[in-house]
């Protein structure tokens, strides 16, 4: 069973420095180096006036907060699905139990008017 | 085995504690998420190959949002400038170590009984099995739990409600009931009186 | 990678989890704080499924619950954050010191 | 051929008709492109940008001019073209070819090679900045905070979306606020008013020149709305309308391409976007362009719907409809507007 | 479940590394030929297959440019993030009878669990070169991630009913009857959204959108540029695999062998993933992310409903 995930990690770390050698060696070994004109944002021709990197308001952090919440219920339906032919109908109450609980919040959630952009 | 732990248990502990000495909020979030990966990893050798994959995808949902709130709110999100946004390192240190200690010893001289899972065992079914039996109630209050902190993170977080915009007619309240001395005022001197924010860190 | 090791592990996770929370001044980074502790717990909570607890199902219920724990603290501690920045303007942990009552 | 598309006021009808042409392929930004089009007159007000966009275009480059006058007349190293479309094509395989033999031959930077503001050894590490928000951290100041509707005060972004950028038509430039992605407010800069001199590729019969600039608008607008192959449809459509051909055949290719166009779901996205007074939300001003164009083709109308927005009419109007809107609705406002100069013979607009 | 090995480290390396680059080519290839067929251009198979040659030899030679003050190690890392990651949802996907490169007991999760990593890598692929346009793509993303990323791990769940385990390889034994395609209909549209979605094709292309100049990848030149759109074809490939093995029945066919039927399964859904493309226009992302919490998360609700009651 470790062996399986020891590959999928080879596959994954073997694209990975793959993609990261090819594009730090195109950065390393180019022959023009950027000037300062050419390191302007691109925005069409002006410059802006201050760093891109700022405080961004985010316009969906209602969204975000609730969703968090909601990531939770994926942590039980997992093992839930596995035995789900096992235990039959029982299982299917109670996760259908479960999914209104969270339906409920999400209706909320819909009704308070969080997947708008504040 | 064993290299794989020692990779993953020291590259927790580094990232971990790279997330409080950066100056981005960017790099700190992903330095922490960096730091669950590894958590996640060690749990996949220790056989818990679910709650190792499980934590995978919830941490990272949630350093992504974490990514989000800490640049929204934090002076110098990008760390362009240094940050030293630290009060009583010192104690901190201190209290830290000292826990760290505390822990490491109960580790060390604790007698625990030996009893490993054995590797070829259905640990999934047998979660799934115990959610659904042993601990329903745990599974089920969960959901209620969950149900509560979602309506409570609206209801605080969301400006605009059913309604129409949160604070229509309401100013925040002064210090003394009755009086006009409200707390933020003695934060900001400002001259021009408009929500002039308090810059140039201290 | 014995049950000792890894709850070494687990106890400098939990350290610098303290250190960091106590030492942070902004909000946010006090909840890193405290997500790093609870990342500690967890990996203590596993370590004494796989070695103590003999695979037990309940174990992995409490590593869940854990986990659950922070998903609610977070979604809390953010929606906090946003209702004090949205009255005060300031997400310093000294300027809401006037909160208290 | 990867092409940036710098489109002066005048110019920019033509380029748009570039989108048909499979050996061209315009892309959205001078990083990803090896020749840049100059194409119409650049005003004076916008020479800094024509040389700031001609050096955000990566090493090797080759500029290659159409139709210039005014400032674009000076880029140096530039082949000049007067013919139509084709000609431009092998002008541009012709500079692409010399720049594959020899890179060294690549356009050199037209602006100087000096930072914004000087930062180096400033500040505790050098880095340009004291304190936490202070000073100019590696050459530009942090944005600063502003109110916001939403009760959070957080940065707001100063932008100024430049004449070529690439959603944006004929030369336009957009002061713009950014609350986060919502504008706070917009104001449209009229320097480029000055430039607007007939476009001469322009059929003379004026039910056609009208047909095509509408068609012209239309390959632009579904590129913005991310159909290209569509807008490829569009152009290549538009370059095949000239006075004499028959034009039976062209109002029913143009009405088939209505047809595809609604289909693809565009009207319902724009649907209550960018509310103007007057002329309703963008899928209205859409769905009735589209229909002047084809009644245009096939009886030989003027309908008034192909009229361009004036400068002046637009900034006012964007004035009230843009701030609270977020960026792409803003940017499909502007376009659905199709605002810009003159475009067609009949009487130049002032 | 059938004696499936995972292949070992090495020899996955090299199955999933051909896999992805020759599927990354595919991509672009019908891409173009789309491009081609929908713009009324002579179509020409020749034309199509020159074209990724003609670019990545132009790239290559381009200038990398470095805007002011980037954040440099996010802006490397965030391709080889998402070049991993498509190998990551590679591996776990069956690609022939029993030939899976890592078959793990939770493919399911190790799946989301990449999708998830995905935002990630996408959002530091905006936020990386500090330049608004990137950025505010970057933001908009998260919104719709988010959105849409529930749907996929309800979907996923529900075809893993039947099969009673998380790993892809017993999904796709559990189709041998019946494909989830019909036995739960809702399954395949949602999870193409998705797939929409993360590689932000089609209708949600809203990183490297038209109107905000190029969105995430407008400050990208050179082989920045390269590799970011190589590793987003490289995501479609691993995307429309898994689509395949599960909704699709993965290697299950009546004549050719097994991995011929993955491959021919694979290329159907990314046809149907780029036509959206091209005949769809793009979403507004505040109204897909209503869209998606009230009116795709019920379907999702109603599909798991539809999977539980049939597998009972």
């Amino acid at each position: 069973m470790l062996g399986a995930f020891l590959s999928g990690l080879t596959v994954t770390c073997a694209a990975a420095l793959f993609t990261a050698g090819c594009v730090i060696l195109a950065r390393r070994s180019t022959r023009y180096p950027s000037t300062a004109p050419q390191r302007v944002p691109a925005l069409g021709g002006f410059e802006p006036e201050t760093h891109a990197w700022s405080r961004f308001h985010v316009r969906y952090y209602p969204m975000a907060l609730l969703f968090i919440a909601f990531e939770m219920e994926m942590m039980f339906m997992y093992p839930w699905a596995v035995v789900f032919v096992e235990e039959g109908v029982t299982a299917l109450v109670e996760m259908g139990m479960f999914l209104a609980i969270l339906a409920v919040g999400v209706v909320y959630g819909w009704r308070e008017g969080a997947f708008r952009w504040q | 085995m064993t290299l794989a732990f020692v990779v993953f248990a020291a590259a927790a502990v580094w990232t971990g504690y790279r997330v409080f000495r950066t100056d981005s909020m960017v790099r700190a979030s992903f330095l922490l998420l960096a730091s669950f990966l590894n958590v996640g990893a060690i749990l996949v050798l220790m056989l818990a190959e679910y709650l190792g994959t499980a934590l995978l995808f919830m941490m990272t949902v949630e350093m992504v949002v974490m990514a989000l709130f800490m640049v929204m709110f934090m002076m110098n999100p990008a760390g362009l400038n240094p940050m030293e946004m630290v009060h009583q390192p010192r104690f901190a240190a201190a209290a830290g170590i000292g826990s760290a200690a505390a822990l490491a010893a109960v580790a060390l001289f604790g007698r625990f009984p030996a009893n490993p899972v054995d590797p070829n065992a259905a640990t999934i079914r047998a979660l799934g099995s115990e959610l659904l039996g042993g601990s329903m109630l745990v599974f089920e209050s969960a959901g209620v739990t969950l149900l509560a902190t979602m309506v409570c993170a609206v209801v605080l977080s969301s400006h605009r409600g059913r309604f129409g915009d949160g604070d229509e007619g309401s100013v925040a309240p002064p210090l003394e009931p009755g009086g006009d001395h409200r707390p933020e005022d003695d934060l900001v001197d400002d001259a021009d009186g408009g929500h002039h924010m308090h810059h140039g860190g201290h | 990678m014995t049950l000792v090791t890894v709850l070494l592990v687990a106890a400098a996770l939990i350290g610098i989890g303290v250190w960091g929370a106590l030492s942070q001044q902004s909000f946010v980074m006090l909840m890193m704080g405290i997500e790093m502790m609870v990342n500690g717990a967890i990996l203590a909570g596993g370590a004494f499924w796989a070695f103590t607890g003999g695979g037990a199902p309940k174990g992995q219920v409490l590593v869940i619950v854990a986990m659950a724990v922070m998903a609610v603290e977070m979604s809390i501690g953010f929606a906090l954050v946003v209702a004090v920045y949205r009255a005060r303007q300031v997400d310093m942990t000294e300027g809401v010191s006037s909160l208290r009552g | 051929m990867p092409v940036f598309a710098a489109a002066g006021v005048g110019g920019w009808g033509q380029t748009q008709e570039l989108r048909g042409v499979p050996e061209l392929r315009l892309v959205t930004t001078p990083r990803h492109a090896s020749v840049l089009l100059v194409t119409g007159t650049v005003p004076e007000a916008h020479l800094v940008a024509v040389q700031r966009v001609h050096d955000q275009v990566p090493h090797p480059r080759a500029v290659v001019t159409w139709r210039a006058a005014g400032t674009a007349k000076r880029m140096p190293g530039a082949t000049y073209v007067t013919g139509d479309a084709a000609a431009v094509v092998t002008a541009v395989q012709r500079a692409w070819s010399a720049l594959e033999a020899d890179p060294w031959s690549t356009a050199v930077d037209q602006l100087p090679d000096v930072e914004p503001n000087e930062w180096r050894g400033i500040g505790p590490f050098g880095q340009g900045g004291e304190g936490m928000m202070g000073g100019t951290p590696y050459g530009r100041p942090m944005a600063m905070t502003g109110d916001d509707p939403d009760g959070l005060a957080l940065d707001e972004l100063r932008l100024t979306l430049g004449p070529f950028l690439d959603a944006l038509p004929a030369g336009l430039v957009l002061d713009v606020v950014l609350q986060g992605e919502v504008l706070r407010e917009a104001t449209l800069r009229l320097d480029a008013l000055g430039g607007t001199a007939a476009d001469a590729t322009l059929p003379s019969e004026p039910s056609s020149a009208m047909a095509r600039s509408g068609l012209r608008w239309l390959a632009h607008a579904l590129h913005v709305e991310g159909l290209d192959a569509l807008a490829a449809r569009a152009a290549a459509l538009a370059s095949r309308v000239t006075g004499a051909t028959d034009r039976a055949a062209l109002s029913r290719h143009a009405d088939a391409l209505m047809r595809r166009v609604r289909r693809t779901g565009v009207l319902r996205n724009l649907h209550d976007v960018g509310v103007v007074p007057g002329s309703g939300d963008a899928a209205h001003r859409w769905r009735e362009r589209m229909d002047a164009i084809v009644c245009a083709l096939r009886d030989n109308q003027m309908p008034d719907a192909l009229e361009p927005t004036r400068l002046d009419t637009a900034r006012d109007l964007l004035a009230d409809a843009l701030p609270g809107s977020t960026l792409t609705a803003a940017i499909s406002t502007i376009v659905s507007l199709d605002v810009g100069g003159a475009r067609f013979g009949a009487g130049t607009l002032r | 479940m059938s004696d499936v090995v995972s292949l070992s480290p090495m020899l996955g390396v090299a199955v999933i590394g051909g896999t992805l680059a020759i599927g990354a080519y595919g991509v672009v290839v019908i891409d173009r030929l789309l491009y081609a067929a929908v713009a009324g251009w002579p179509l020409s198979l020749a034309w199509a297959a020159a074209q990724p040659a003609r670019e990545v030899a132009t790239v290559i030679r381009r200038q990398p440019v470095t805007t002011e003050a980037p954040d440099m190690i996010l802006w490397v890392l965030a391709p080889a993030a998402y070049a991993g990651l498509a190998a990551t949802a590679l591996s776990v996907v069956p690609l022939g009878p029993g030939v899976v490169v890592a078959d793990v007991r939770t493919g399911i999760v190790v799946f989301g669990a990449a999708e998830a990593l995905a935002i990630v890598a996408i959002f530091l692929h905006g936020w990386a070169p500090n330049s608004p346009l990137p950025m505010i793509a970057g933001y908009r993303f998260v919104g719709v991630a988010l959105s849409y990323e529930l749907l996929s791990m309800f979907v996923l769940i529900a075809a893993a009913l039947p099969a009673e385990s998380l790993s892809i390889g017993a999904i796709v034994e559990s189709q041998q009857g019946l494909w989830n395609v019909v036995r739960q209909p809702l399954g395949l549209p949602l999870f193409l959204v998705v797939t929409a979605g993360v590689t932000f094709t089609g209708p949600l292309d809203i990183v490297d959108a038209n109107d905000i100049a190029g969105g995430g990848a407008a400050e990208d030149s050179g082989m920045a540029h390269l590799a970011w759109a190589a590793a987003r074809a490289a995501m479609l490939v691993a995307f429309a695999a898994a689509a395949a093995a599960v909704f699709l029945g993965g290697w299950i066919g009546p004549v050719l062998p097994g991995a011929m039927w993955m491959a021919l399964k694979t290329l159907a859904v990314v046809v149907t993933v780029l036509a959206g493309r091209h005949l769809l226009a793009r979403v507004r992302p505040e109204r897909f992310v209503r869209l998606a919490w009230t009116v795709l998360l019920p379907l999702a609700f109603l599909d798991l409903a539809i999977a539980g009651a049939g597998s009972l």
